[in-house]
């Protein structure tokens, strides 16, 4: 594999810190017999690597910026700080509760709206 | 079609809260939500031996289920609670029951409209 | 290795997301030629798994939650997530700004206080 000053190119470097679709059933998960809707929704999640420099867009932390930059310089004394959702949103979710009433209740953070590295 | 605004009806049959004036209460919701966000209305009811009990209408959250639907319409096959959802003011001020086994052609379903 | 209904046990099985040490020292890293003061501190980092069922203390979001949840239910469609930061301290820092000025600041977010599943 073609080499830069001595590190060698990954032949597919694994993606950088990004949101992906992660759909979720509730049905699937057997849930249905509480939640009456939605049955599904989009929820994302995120993966991806978070290595040296992080980008702005993925807003880390001082510690964030600070732990990569010593995960960079020795990858054995220090994990790379890891992709995970910085903002999320909620959605509203109908179900029955234990006494059988209806009730509609706003879900927080169930969807994710960005990734960044942690 | 944007949604601002939402029928907002809350079925509450517990005495006390009759007893404070809390009971039923209807109106109209302004939906809030985040700007970026697509807002709904929906519905909930229960078929009692042939009678339709509105349980719950309101605004709903960003949802692809809801996605360009004027009409609020429940499809499933005779649920244990009825659900709709639909994009539009008001739009659940009607609501439809159009299971999916019947023909698409079946413009007839009845609206369901609350009791007063 | 020992079994439990047919699911080996791993002999040593990965910690549960918990809070490490990590040791900064800014004159290894080349900064104390605009650090005063501190030249070192201890940052901690956050390492280990994210499993199933999500402890409390980990403090999982419900994203989180439902997200291990079908990590568990099938491993390859959704992955784990993850142990990062979850609340952080500032420390002081005494530095030299580029006008030769010496500046005393604040640095948010410098310390790992606690780690969670997200």
């Amino acid at each position: 594999a073609p080499t830069t000053r001595g590190k060698k190119l990954a032949k597919n470097p694994k993606p950088r810190c990004h949101r992906k679709q992660l759909h979720v059933n509730f049905k699937e998960m057997g849930w249905d017999d509480w939640i009456i809707a939605p049955l599904e929704y989009e929820a994302y999640h995120c993966d991806g690597v978070c290595d040296f420099p992080i980008r702005s867009h993925l807003e880390p932390t001082n510690h964030a910026i600070i732990q990569t930059l010593m995960n960079s310089m020795d990858p054995d004394s220090t994990p790379p700080t890891c992709c995970v959702p910085t903002r999320l949103s909620p959605i509203s979710i109908l179900y029955i509760d234990s006494a059988n009433n209806v009730v509609y209740k706003q879900y927080e953070d169930m969807v994710v709206e960005s990734c960044g590295c942690r | 079609s944007e949604t601002q605004e939402c029928v907002h009806y809350n079925y509450n049959p517990n005495p006390a809260a009759i007893q404070e004036n809390r009971g039923n209460r209807s109106g109209i919701e302004t939906c809030a939500g985040e700007k970026d966000k697509r807002r709904h209305c929906f519905a909930t009811w229960r078929n009692v031996s042939g009678t339709v009990d509105i349980v719950k209408q309101g605004c709903w959250l960003d949802d692809t289920n809801c996605y360009d639907r004027t009409e609020c319409v429940e499809t499933k096959e005779s649920p244990d609670v009825f659900f709709c959802c639909c994009e539009g003011n008001m739009c659940n001020q009607k609501l439809f029951y159009t299971p999916d086994n019947t023909q698409a052609v079946q413009t007839t379903s009845n609206p369901v409209t609350p009791k007063p």
